[in-house]
């Protein structure tokens, strides 16, 4: 969906979200890596018994990776801010300045 | 019309390769073999007196993922910062 | 305590550390901003060229983020790393130094030119960050640290090329290169997971202990290739590259070649040491050299034609990423077999990896240098230059150089190591060698073009008042023209030196493996 | 952006405060409990977006300067490389508070257990460092995008509160 979005639609705003969306599946995917069946939080304070956690690892991955999903968004929508300033449009078919 | 069709297809293909692929990673959901991860939750209480693994994993094992983490953070501050600053100096 | 030991973690923190202090650096005016800004930079290149020759002494250099030591890869008795792992062998080390001189250069350069710009604190932040993750992409030994650091370069560069956002251009072309990286870097983030959920480790050295070429390899190799080849600007999806290249600062576009360069490390990382011996097929390699002799075509037809001068060079340097892509997977063409390796194979690697640098110092010396153009004669466009050969005589002499360079005239470096890359494409397919030679005559005839009608000519009235830019701009392009000039002056040496212990630490795949896994395991 | 009608202003007053104290227990716990530096932070940084959205940009910005938020995020970033190079004595990122006694170096037992405010040594350190850089950075970025559409406003002419709906 979110290739579709980046690809196909014409809106800046609607490309922005197609890339958040793809941030969401990559993180998405990364913690579905360390499921276990019957797992609980790796955390242990006030755990009670404990069978088994899920992984860890994949948790501080994706949290690494939502952070700079995080700071990439802003960073798209504040371009996109300065792109509709300087053209008064978000259709990315009258933003073409740069060819060849 | 015709590029959404062709699109369409070309997803579920990408949708069955990647289906293909996950299916080999390991079973979803079982007790897969995970040193690695085994080896944080037994020792990170021990080794670093810290009862959140994942905060374990996130400031000290790789405490330095972390510290580019937050440089990513504080170069997407100062680039907004830089986008938005006043004054123009003209095109 | 010896303290060189700690030289891996020195290089990213230095520049890191540069960084967050530059707002406190900005509060005290514009000299302590420049001070800080040149103070870091020389130290960031002191360090990493401390680190080479550390590297060359002392074999691959092995630092372990946090551990109770710098050199226990494993603790206790496990088969696995735990931590972060820096791992510097000697092509990281020789990439290291390429950058860092780049970015001192740049650093220099953008003193000056920067100065018609207001919130320069956040420039020279944006700046070391921008360092950082190219030093960080090449120094380190984990597959999400190289992840992390891709995204801190990408970020930095992004703000970086929309630094000039009164441009409508400018922060297009930044647009443009937010897209297609953000969703290279998502590749290499899904291609992180398949790693980590087959093998659950995400350090490159484990994982290619471990590696088994199966259908879910296959799958993350894909988006390696393609993420990263899109990341160095190859063909396929060349269109941001001059884009970027031409709407940035000229002192950060001589970076953001070397930042491209970090990503063809991580490219030529991925299939030397990562997947190496277990590449099984031919396919990859002839996918590399295609995309290498498709880069080095368009890229040069589309030069050709171009009339602004910063595009110009951009194009060239889609065309220049494809021969070092093309020398080194002719090297990995013949990385299963000694004999090849021996026979063409070591040539190729050479040829690539010497082309490397020299790629980044006359590039980033040519865009340097149409930057004191634009600064001074406040244009850019070819048809409107003229005659600038008598106002600008320095900038005139460096430009020649490095175009004489670029076109691999015979005495200069480019042609040895374009020398070295014939020989060998010779050897595995004449073709390919052909191709390359008629990319270089073309370079040459385009170079030949802006020199003729931004130096030579009549001198134009407009022009009259054009003086020659300011001495640090000028220290800043003559640091690279000297390391051209002893390039081209003692080819040899380099050669012996600098080239080949990068070229046989990369095809050394056991060596990489074993400076963390230890030897017996 | 104008001010919101005097409902929404008083409730966004009241429930600032409890997000506010909400993001710093997590910050604090963050060895402990679920969450960190980020989350806390993060939680922090929505009640500035919060009083942006109910009060207008004036009244946050007279309670504290772009200056600030600045100052908040160049301290925590510099505490925590400080922190990364304090451990160099061992190799750079070296946990050297933790297990060891005094400050933040109490020892848990292990297995389940009910949580020591006072332990885990630089991780509680580096916790608080990057929550004060994600409050400081998170709300500089909210205040300059508030300002950038600001800046849009001038430029077209619209009028100011346009952007309240």
């Amino acid at each position: 969906m979110g290739m579709y979005a980046i690809l196909f639609e014409r809106n800046l705003i609607k490309i922005a979200i197609g890339i958040t969306l793809l941030e969401a599946s990559a993180n998405l995917f990364l913690i579905v890596l360390g499921y276990r069946t019957g797992g609980s939080i790796p955390v242990f304070t006030l755990a009670g018994e404990v069978r088994s956690m899920v992984l860890p690892t994949p948790q501080a991955l994706t949290l690494t990776a939502i952070v700079i999903g995080l700071a990439t968004s802003a960073l798209l929508l504040s371009l996109i801010m300065l792109l509709y300033r300087h053209y008064g449009t978000l259709d990315v078919r009258e933003i073409r300045r740069l060819r060849g | 019309m015709k590029k959404k069709v062709l699109f369409l297809i070309a997803i579920l293909v990408v949708a069955g390769v990647f289906w293909g692929a996950l299916s080999r990673v390991h079973p979803f959901g079982e007790k897969a073999r995970a040193p690695m991860d085994d080896y944080y939750l037994e020792n990170a209480q021990q080794e670093r007196s810290v009862n959140n693994v994942v905060t374990a994993i996130v400031f000290d094992y790789r405490g330095f993922d972390t510290l580019g983490e937050a440089a990513v953070l504080f170069t997407a501050v100062c680039s907004v910062l830089a986008l938005f600053r006043k004054g123009s100096e003209g095109k | 305590m010896n303290w060189q030991i700690h030289l891996p973690a020195l290089v990213l923190a230095v520049p890191l550390l540069g960084a967050f202090a530059s707002p406190v650096a900005g509060l005290g005016g514009r000299a302590t901003r420049n001070a800080w800004m040149i103070f870091i930079s020389v130290l960031t290149t002191a360090v990493c060229i401390m680190l080479w020759q550390k590297v060359i002494a002392g074999g691959t250099a092995v630092y372990v983020m946090g551990a109770e030591a710098w050199n226990i890869t494993l603790p206790s008795g496990l088969s696995w790393p735990v931590r972060i792992i820096l791992e510097v062998d000697a092509f990281s080390a020789f990439m290291a130094v390429v950058g860092s001189i780049a970015a001192l250069a740049g650093a220099f350069f953008s003193l000056r030119f920067m100065d018609r710009f207001t919130g320069l604190e956040k420039f020279s932040a944006l700046y070391f960050l921008l360092v950082t993750g190219m030093l960080g992409m090449q120094l380190t030994g984990d597959l999400f640290n190289f992840f992390v650091f891709l995204e801190i370069a990408s970020v930095a560069s992004f703000g970086l090329i929309a630094f000039w956002r009164d441009r409508p251009e400018a922060v297009e072309a930044s647009f443009k290169y937010m897209i297609i990286s953000t969703i290279s870097a998502m590749f290499i983030l899904i291609a992180v997971g398949f790693f980590y959920g087959r093998y659950n480790a995400v350090n490159i050295a484990a994982v290619a202990r471990m590696l088994q070429m199966g259908y879910a390899e296959k799958i993350a190799l894909v988006f390696l290739v393609v993420s990263l080849a899109m990341k160095c600007g190859a063909v396929p999806m060349h269109m941001w590259t001059p884009d970027a290249y031409a709407e940035a600062p000229a002192g950060v576009t001589c970076l953001l070649v070397a930042v491209s360069q970090a990503s063809l490390y991580g490219l030529f990382r991925v299939c030397f040491s990562l997947y190496g011996a277990s590449l099984g097929s031919t396919v990859v390699p002839w996918t590399i050299i295609v995309m290498g002799v498709l880069s080095m075509f368009i890229g040069v037809t589309m030069a050709v034609i171009q009339k602004e001068i910063k595009r110009l060079m951009a194009y060239h340097s889609v065309s220049q990423i494809g021969y070092i892509l093309m020398a080194l997977g002719v090297g990995l063409l013949a990385l299963r077999d000694p004999q090849a390796m021996a026979d063409y194979g070591f040539t190729a690697m050479k040829g690539g990896i010497f082309h490397i640098i020299n790629y980044t110092m006359y590039k980033g010396l040519l865009f340097l240098t149409a930057g004191a153009v634009f600064y001074s004669a406040g244009s850019r466009n070819l048809n409107e230059l003229g005659g600038l050969a008598r106002v600008m005589p320095q900038t005139t002499f460096m430009f020649v150089i490095a175009a004489a360079a670029i076109a691999g005239l015979p005495p200069f470096n480019g042609f040895v190591s374009k020398l070295l890359i014939y020989q060998s494409t010779f050897a595995v397919y004449p073709l390919l060698a052909v191709a390359a030679l008629v990319t270089s005559v073309l370079t040459l005839a385009s170079f030949v073009k802006v020199f003729q009608t931004a130096f030579l000519g009549p001198a134009k009235k407009t022009y009259e008042n054009v003086t020659e830019v300011p001495a640090s701009m000028l220290l800043g392009m003559s640091l690279l023209t000297i390391v051209i000039i002893a390039l081209t002056l003692f080819p040899g040496w380099t050669l012996s030196h600098l080239v080949e212990p990068a070229a046989k630490a990369l095809v050394d795949q056991a060596g990489y493996i074993s400076a963390v896994m230890g030897g017996g395991l | 952006m104008n001010p919101l009608s005097v409902v929404v202003r008083t409730i966004c007053d009241v429930f600032a405060w409890f997000m506010g104290i909400y993001g710093i227990y997590i910050i604090i716990h963050g060895h402990l409990t679920p969450g960190g530096g980020f989350q806390g932070g993060a939680v922090v940084a929505t009640m500035a977006a919060f009083l942006l959205v109910s009060h207008g940009g004036k009244k946050l910005l007279s309670f504290a300067k772009p200056g600030f938020y600045s100052g908040i995020e160049t301290a925590g970033l510099l505490i925590f490389i400080t922190t990364g190079f304090l451990g160099l004595s061992a190799t750079f990122f070296y946990n050297f508070l933790a297990g060891r006694g005094g400050l933040f170096g109490a020892v848990v037992p292990i297995g389940p257990n009910s949580g020591i405010l006072n332990s885990a040594g630089t991780i509680s350190v580096m916790n608080m460092a990057v929550g004060l850089e994600v409050i400081g950075g998170l709300s500089l970025i909210l205040i300059y995008m508030f300002k950038g559409i600001r800046l849009f406003d001038d430029q077209t002419g619209g009028s100011e509160t346009g952007h309240d709906r």
